[in-house]
């Protein structure tokens, strides 16, 4: 028999809040969360059981349908938004520019800002009697018309703009980094063989760069589930309810509409649907990784 | 002094004027109000905070909710405070407007202090922009369409509306109750009654709710409802729905209502839909808290502290017998509403907040996407009330 | 140079197109992000019947500053009119514990998971990750309770525990990443050297995790200070920060809103966040190199 | 029993995998043992379950006299030093030799006593104020020797120090650990892949393969009697050249004949007999062939035909290639070949090693 | 003019800084030239320059009779192997070589001969469908050199191409390159800091410091008769055994003296006269001194002291001090010596070189 070995104790040790959090903060709120939504609780829980009916609600629900459209065309609208916009800020930023500290600065301040206000000012950029189309009137090109916020079969995709807006910065942050690491052979062999510069990027750097690129994926991907201020912040989930998305549902039933089950139910769905789309994919990038270098 | 901490939404600049009417005259008393404001989302930030608050048992003095159900299930989980000793002290009972007396009691026991009668909905119109366009106030809808399609043509906002879709929704009940009828309403809202819905009278409400759609401009979205009462405030717009909350807003430009600002109860049949606020008092420990609660709930009821709180925030006082003197012009139109009978209860204090959510996500779906047929939005509103 | 045939020396430099487009991507695009930005600065040294009359991307006509003085120490929010700084001080007083103790549990979860492989250490990581999907709004209610229940609800410990969980997801993956990349012989060295579990972190990892500390802090400040529903929820009525006062003064609806405070008031609330990025930017991109790379 | 580190029944998994299976190990007081091996075969895992930094799965380590298989890695009185350095980044480099004594809550000036003499005797006085960044490859490798120093330890265990290094100080700082363990007399544990540090270190050379010792000799026996087929090719650069073929009687006692060679095998100092009929494998290394003017007249001489020459300075190596068989030499750097020049061939018999080639243990 | 790569007056800077200065260089068709130099010398620039992976500052690169001073690196007609290998990591090892000729629209049929022709002469394929993640460095090396094949190109640049592997897997692919351009007969440019590499590629080695040229010679005339001190210390290992001193008349002609050491001079490989009164250094290559046996009854001899062995399976090297002197000698591995033994030792002059103490150049 191994004796009990003291190191071992002080790493447990120093995990115990860690512990502790991950089991009532996550795993508890989360078994709640699940045993919640099979209740008919309204904004106090209640300890029944009624199967599945709110899920059938919820599946019924226009405005859930809604939301998983909105979350999905946000999420790609968003995610390979910022990846193409922080990609290409990236690998300009990376060519010796002059003032290259100023333009970083630039492109990362909205990560720094609060969307309280600044969702309002995209809102009013892209209002049409305040914003651009205004401005453009204004000048005198009257025929101009962007009021794609105001349209409920576009808006998701300004909410997205902003978005992309706001978070673009911090994937050209690590891209950037990425780009940094490359071995400089790398590009000197590219060029002996004649490769265009694009073409290197395209199918030498960006390959080389998946861990980074998982990396951002990762943190976006977070954000589009979680996706709440900004929608409230431009459009209130309008016009109509053409712009809701699934956290604004559960925050909605949690409090405004009393009923805590829907929302619970709301969530577990939430959080299935990203166990089995990323859990897979988390899996192999975190854990089996680590098993083969161990 | 007791502090008492009490959770509210009023944060616009005429609800921060009737607020500190309370305040004055609850410190006046010897409390002390310590002001917890949350602004936003119509009290949602307010509610998610005073309601987690009393859930977590750290619970606030008083806090505000709007009359309703909004609170039923923090009474019967008996986390709320029952008035009815105080009540019985000082004679609300008989004092109090019998519509709210019901909204706040369950059981026949008393839970909250109304503080204000609203009228959610009123039609708001500029008499400048119609005199210019040569056109009369309305009597009827049809009348107001016409005006609508007046307007539109001579390049005026018709209908200022805001983009929120609570304010779709109040827009929504005011072509119910006055073009539908007081019947049809409670029919629906309160008996939920399916074959209402499927009546010709609401495909006809549904119709001319659909018609609205046209006249508004493509700032709406975005754009807050005292924005858009100041569009009318300001003669940029003709109309305008709106509770009589507006009226604080039309205070604070230094217009007069009823004058500068034209008010209409409704366009077919009259009627004072029935709203306004009240405060909850959570279950408190300390006993100097239980006693400042008792002095805020006294005070909030006071005559003289109703009168002034109502006159800033645009309301009705909720005690029977105030005088209508030195009233506006619309509220004392909505004071003879009330007097006469001719009023309903707010569909908050008839529906939970689910169904009103689910109500609202419908209608304002259906005024924002004009390839939505009244028939869908029957047969929608039909799936709600039934199910 | 001169003779094209017989090229000798420095081959001659021209701009190319190539370098023109790169610079005019870089210009529109810093214009576009700047966009947002110069809307709200311009917007906030107008006065109110210039917002209303003109054109939000116009310069102000008349320059005012007292948007800036109302936001700071007058705007309204129910029956107070201090403006935004009353919550200042609670801002900091929330956020650097929280910083700082959400940085630190990272660091030791990160280290440990790296080194120590304990029991359970990859269920640890799972439930984090998963958790990090979940909207933050799910756990209020359940961390309510919680937190009432060993008697931090609405207390500035109370707040920094929930700052410090939901920063534990991201935080414990930065380091971990970060500490996987150092060499495992230098914990080995350690332990020789007679090092426990707290020596070898504090006297040898901490003092060489300067990159990731800084890209940790980055991101904890502006996430933290940021923040409005946790504060507004968890904080109590005696440390909110100045987000809720922001958000009480944004979203008051004043007859007509005072879009010049409103700006004014969220530039000053994201003063602080702004000048860490400014001031550790260049840091920022270096550590995250240092610590993202294995994704 | 008379030995600083003893390793008994060791067995080392990781999960379902043994990597190290029931291994034995005694070395001696002041001994400069190295172990020697391809990579992956477990040599870094035996050394730090020495040291204490892996669990073992079953089996004992004592460490002068004491079993302390269960010891912390401070406890048991070594010194490590890894192929990486792992000098502490931000800590100068008095601060790295210091920091396991300051741990420990040594007196000031103890440390500062035993700081001195390990710089003194690393000749790293000038640097102690340094970080690790700013010296050179050979300086931090010093430095990390002196951490193992100034612990006093009886036991150095070195995980391939110089391989990080280039040629040149690689020869230089190996003469410099060889002079420090003559000086200092204590048991060294040496790991390494390269076979002339191997050689030139150690006092006796563990030659590994998955997981287990092949060999355990002092360096000239391992080199000139290698116990099995893989330890004869694993030593020796260019590798020991082999032949496959058969053991025959002929006139003159046993004959190997193979791959067109045939050779008497009279002189050779084997272990076992040579019984005619066996299938063998005949090795020789580069150094031991008689080629050119040396190979003349000898029995069993043949030609070759040079492939390559390559010139080390010193002496140079040529490649040949005799009927299928491709065989390299050593001479000295006399005259220079060509490719295609046709060169007689010889095998110095005494020096040659045998193997079944069915076992592929040495005969 | 009948060169291959040719370059005239090069000078390259970084800002103020000159890394090369003026050189010349001219490359035979089918040679096989080796930079060497110690780190940070200017062999990468150099071959950057050469490849057009850097502008110049001044001067020409000749390649094939054509000035490509300013061509892009694919139109200079050559094929560079790096020492990070540089292989696009998410490509098979097909798409590695064929990368190039796609991007060029070479046709199908055209790519998979190169392709075919190009593995074939590497042996690489079975490999062909791997990932470089899945090749052992050796394998990635020679996909590395394919990456060059297949381009057909006339000269072949290296850049340290093996000093990523181990020690014995050098020595493997070292042939495998020497026979690469026996095959071939490309001209290559191959830059090393190993000078075993050096002497065994090398048709000629440019021994490079500061960003000149130093020697251009063959390899025996590099090693044999180093033009100054500098080359003569580099090349070598262990390194040439150095003595100071100045030269005296003597009865038998010119002698040297110093450090312990007098020796007559005669029959000394020199390229200038020997003038009595200079300050000279003078140098032995290890294997060049006569040891123990050898030495007895030659003329200068002297007694040198044991101070450690290093046996090296091969031979040894024998560690010594003398006077203050401190030398290694090689020798054959049949005695052992022990330290403090005292042995005598002795000068085979014909092998020396001297040096001027002041302009370090050959005498
Ligand atoms: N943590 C681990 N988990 C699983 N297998 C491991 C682990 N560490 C080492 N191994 C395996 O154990 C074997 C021995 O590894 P070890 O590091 O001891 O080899 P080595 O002889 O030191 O090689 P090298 O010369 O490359 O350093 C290898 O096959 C390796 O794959
Ligand atoms: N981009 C650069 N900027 C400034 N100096 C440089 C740059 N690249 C190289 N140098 C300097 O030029 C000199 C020559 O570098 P180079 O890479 O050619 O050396 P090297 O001989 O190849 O060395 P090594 O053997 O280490 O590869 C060095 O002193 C180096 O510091
Ligand atoms: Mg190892
Ligand atoms: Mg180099």
């Amino acid at each position: 028999m191994k004796p009990l070995r003291l190191r071992r104790l002080s790493a447990q040790a120093a995990l115990i809040p860690t512990w502790v959090i991950v089991i009532f903060a996550y795993l508890g709120t989360i078994l709640w969360t699940i045993r919640i939504s099979f209740t008919s609780s309204g904004i106090l829980p209640k300890y029944d059981f009624v199967g599945f009916e709110q899920y059938e609600r919820l599946f019924r629900s226009a405005r859930w349908i809604i939301s998983v459209q909105n979350l999905a065309i946000f999420g790609v609208m968003f995610i390979v938004g910022c990846l193409v916009l922080g990609f290409l800020m990236a690998v300009f930023l990376d060519q010796r520019i002059k003032g290259e500290g100023i333009f970083r600065t630039i492109f990362l301040y909205p990560y720094a800002m609060s969307f309280i206000v600044t969702g309002l000012v995209w809102a009013w950029i892209l209002n049409p009697t305040l914003g651009i189309q205004h401005a453009m009137h204004n000048w005198g090109w009257t025929s101009f018309s962007f009021d794609w916020l105001a349209r409920g079969d576009r808006a998701i995709y300004m909410v997205g703009f902003a978005g992309i807006w706001q978070s673009a910065g911090l994937v050209m942050a690590i891209l950037l980094a990425g780009l940094r690491g490359i071995d400089e052979d790398i590009w000197k062999a590219a060029r002996v063989d004649g490769i265009p510069t694009w073409r290197v990027y395209i199918s030498i750097v960006i390959p080389m760069m998946s861990g980074m690129f998982v990396t951002a994926i990762v943190l976006l991907a977070i954000a589009v589930v979680k996706v709440y201020d900004i929608v409230v912040a431009m459009t209130g989930g309008g016009p109509g309810i053409s712009t809701e998305v699934p956290a604004k549902f559960v925050i909605d039933y949690l409090f405004n509409r009393q009923n805590i089950a829907l929302a619970t139910a709301a969530a577990s769905v939430m959080f299935v649907a990203v166990l089995v789309v990323l859990g897979p994919w988390l899996y192999r990038q975190y854990f089996r990784k680590e098993r083969r270098a161990a | 002094a007791d502090k008492a901490e009490v959770i509210h939404w009023w944060t616009s600049g005429g609800e921060h004027a009737a607020v500190m009417e309370f305040e004055k005259a609850f410190d006046a008393q010897g409390g002390d109000w310590v002001d917890a404001a949350v602004a936003g989302g119509g009290g949602d930030a307010a509610r998610t905070d005073g309601i987690n608050r009393i859930i977590g048992g750290n619970p606030p003095t008083a806090m505000q909710f709007n009359t309703g159900k909004q609170f039923d299930e923090l009474v019967s989980n008996g986390l709320l405070r029952n008035l009815d000793p105080l009540a019985k002290e000082y004679g609300w009972k008989d004092k109090i407007n019998p519509v709210l007396l019901n909204a706040v009691s369950v059981d026949g026991h008393m839970y909250a202090v109304p503080v204000d009668i609203h009228s959610n909905t009123w039609l708001w119109y500029s008499p400048e922009v119609l005199k210019k366009a040569g056109l009369e106030p309305p009597k009827t809808w049809d009348d107001l369409l016409t005006d609508l399609a007046a307007l539109k043509k001579d390049g005026v906002i018709p209908l200022a509306q805001a983009g929120d879709a609570w304010t779709q929704v109040l827009t929504f009940y005011n072509v119910l109750i006055t073009q539908g009828g007081k019947d049809l309403y409670m029919k629906i809202i309160k008996d939920h009654d399916v074959d209402a819905v499927k009546s010709p009278e609401f495909l006809k409400v549904a119709e001319t709710f659909g018609k609205l759609r046209d006249y508004v401009d493509p700032g709406m979205q975005g754009r807050q409802w005292n924005q858009a009462i100041a569009l009318v405030i300001d003669n940029k717009a003709g109309f305008n729905f709106m509770g009589d909350w507006a009226k604080g807003e039309i205070d604070v430009n230094k217009k007069v209502p009823g004058k500068d600002v034209g008010c209409i109860p409704g366009l077919g049949h009259q009627t004072y839909w029935v709203g306004g606020d009240v405060f909850v008092f959570p279950k408190v420990k300390s006993k100097a808290e239980q006693a400042s609660q008792a002095l805020l709930a006294k005070v909030l009821l006071e005559p003289k502290v109703q009168l002034a709180f109502n006159e800033k925030k645009g309301a009705v006082p909720v005690l029977k017998d105030v005088s209508s003197e030195g009233m506006d012009q619309c509220a004392q139109k909505g004071l003879a509403l009330l007097k006469s009978g001719d009023y309903v209860p707010s569909s908050d204090i008839l529906i939970t907040p689910d169904m009103s959510g689910s109500i609202q996500d419908l209608v304002s779906a259906y005024f924002t996407d004009k390839s939505q047929t009244p028939q869908q939005f029957v047969d929608q509103f039909a799936a709600i009330i039934g199910g | 140079m001169s003779d094209p045939i017989h090229p000798r020396g420095a081959k001659p430099r021209h701009l190319t197109p190539g370098r023109i487009g790169l610079y005019a991507f870089l210009v529109f695009a810093a214009a576009f992000f700047l966009l947002p930005f110069y809307v709200m600065v311009v917007t906030s040294f107008k006065t109110m019947p210039e917002i209303q009359q003109g054109n939000i991307f116009s310069l102000p006509s008349k320059l005012t500053l007292a948007p800036w003085v109302t936001a700071w120490a007058k705007a309204c929010t129910g029956v107070n009119c201090e403006g935004i700084r009353v919550g200042v001080l609670n801002s900091f007083k929330i956020m650097i514990p929280s910083t700082f103790l959400s940085i630190l549990l990272g660091a030791i979860n990160g280290y440990a998971l790296s080194f120590w492989r304990p029991r359970g250490g990859n269920l640890i990581f799972a439930v984090l990750l998963m958790g990090a999907f979940i909207p933050y709004q799910v756990y209020l209610y359940p961390l309510v309770r919680m937190l009432s229940m060993v008697s931090l609800y609405n207390t500035l410990p109370g707040i920094i525990v929930v700052h410090v969980i939901f920063g534990m997801p991201v935080m414990t993956l930065l380091f971990r990443n970060y500490y996987a990349a150092v060499p495992v012989d230098l914990f080995k060295a350690a332990r020789i050297d007679g090092g426990g579990f707290w020596t070898i972190f504090t006297r040898v990892m901490l003092p060489m995790s300067g990159p990731i500390l800084v890209v940790a802090a980055i991101l904890q400040v502006t996430g933290i200070w940021n923040d409005f529903l946790f504060g507004l929820i968890f904080a109590g009525r005696d440390h909110l920060p100045m987000t809720v006062e922001l958000n009480n003064i944004v979203n008051t609806t004043t007859g007509t809103k005072a879009y010049n405070v409103n700006m004014a008031a969220t530039i000053l609330t994201a003063m602080v966040p702004l000048i860490v990025y400014f001031v550790s930017g260049r840091w920022f991109v270096r550590g995250i190199a240092a610590g993202a790379v294995k994704g | 029993m008379d030995s600083s580190v003893s390793v008994r029944d060791l067995r080392i998994s990781y999960g379902a995998l043994d990597v190290i299976r029931d291994l034995q190990l005694d070395i001696a007081p002041g001994e400069f043992l190295v172990l020697l091996g391809p990579s992956g075969c477990g040599k870094s895992t035996l050394l730090n379950a020495i040291a204490g930094l892996i669990d073992v799965s079953d089996g004992e380590v004592w460490i002068n006299e004491r079993n302390v298989t269960w010891d912390e890695p401070k406890d048991r009185g070594i010194g490590m030093v890894f192929q990486s350095y792992a000098l502490y980044p931000q800590m100068t480099v008095e601060k790295n030799l210091s920091f396991g004594l300051r741990v420990a809550k040594h007196s000031r000036e103890d440390i500062d006593k035993r700081v001195a003499r390990a710089a003194e005797i690393l000749q790293i006085e000038p640097l102690l104020k340094r970080r690790p960044s700013n010296l050179s490859g050979g300086q931090r490798q010093r430095v990390a020797i002196g951490r193992a120093l100034v612990r006093d330890a009886d036991v150095f265990l070195f995980d391939e120090p110089l391989s990080n290094l280039d040629a040149k100080l690689r020869v230089d700082l190996r003469v410099e650990i060889k002079r420090l363990h003559q000086r200092l007399r204590s048991t060294m544990v040496y790991v390494t892949h390269d076979q002339i540090e191997a050689l030139t270190l150690a006092d006796r050379i563990a030659v590994m393969q998955g997981g287990a010792i092949q060999q355990l000799d002092d360096p000239l026996t391992i080199y000139n009697r290698p116990c099995n087929l893989f330890v004869a090719g694993f030593i020796g650069s260019p590798a020991m050249n082999f032949f496959r073929g058969r053991l025959e009687e002929g006139a003159d006692g046993v004959r190997f004949r193979g791959q067109g060679i045939e050779t008497p095998l009279a002189g050779y100092d084997g272990d076992t007999a040579l019984l005619p009929g066996r299938e063998v494998i005949f090795g020789m290394r580069p150094e031991h062939l008689l080629f050119d003017q040396d190979a003349v007249g000898r029995p069993g001489q043949v030609e070759a035909v040079v492939e390559l020459e390559e010139p080390m300075g010193a002496d140079s190596l040529v490649w040949l290639t005799l009927g299928e068989a491709r065989l390299s030499v050593r001479c000295g750097s006399g005259r220079r070949y060509r490719p295609g020049d046709r060169v007689p061939l010889a095998f110095d018999i005494s020096r040659a090693s045998i193997f079944d080639a069915e076992t592929e243990r040495r005969l």
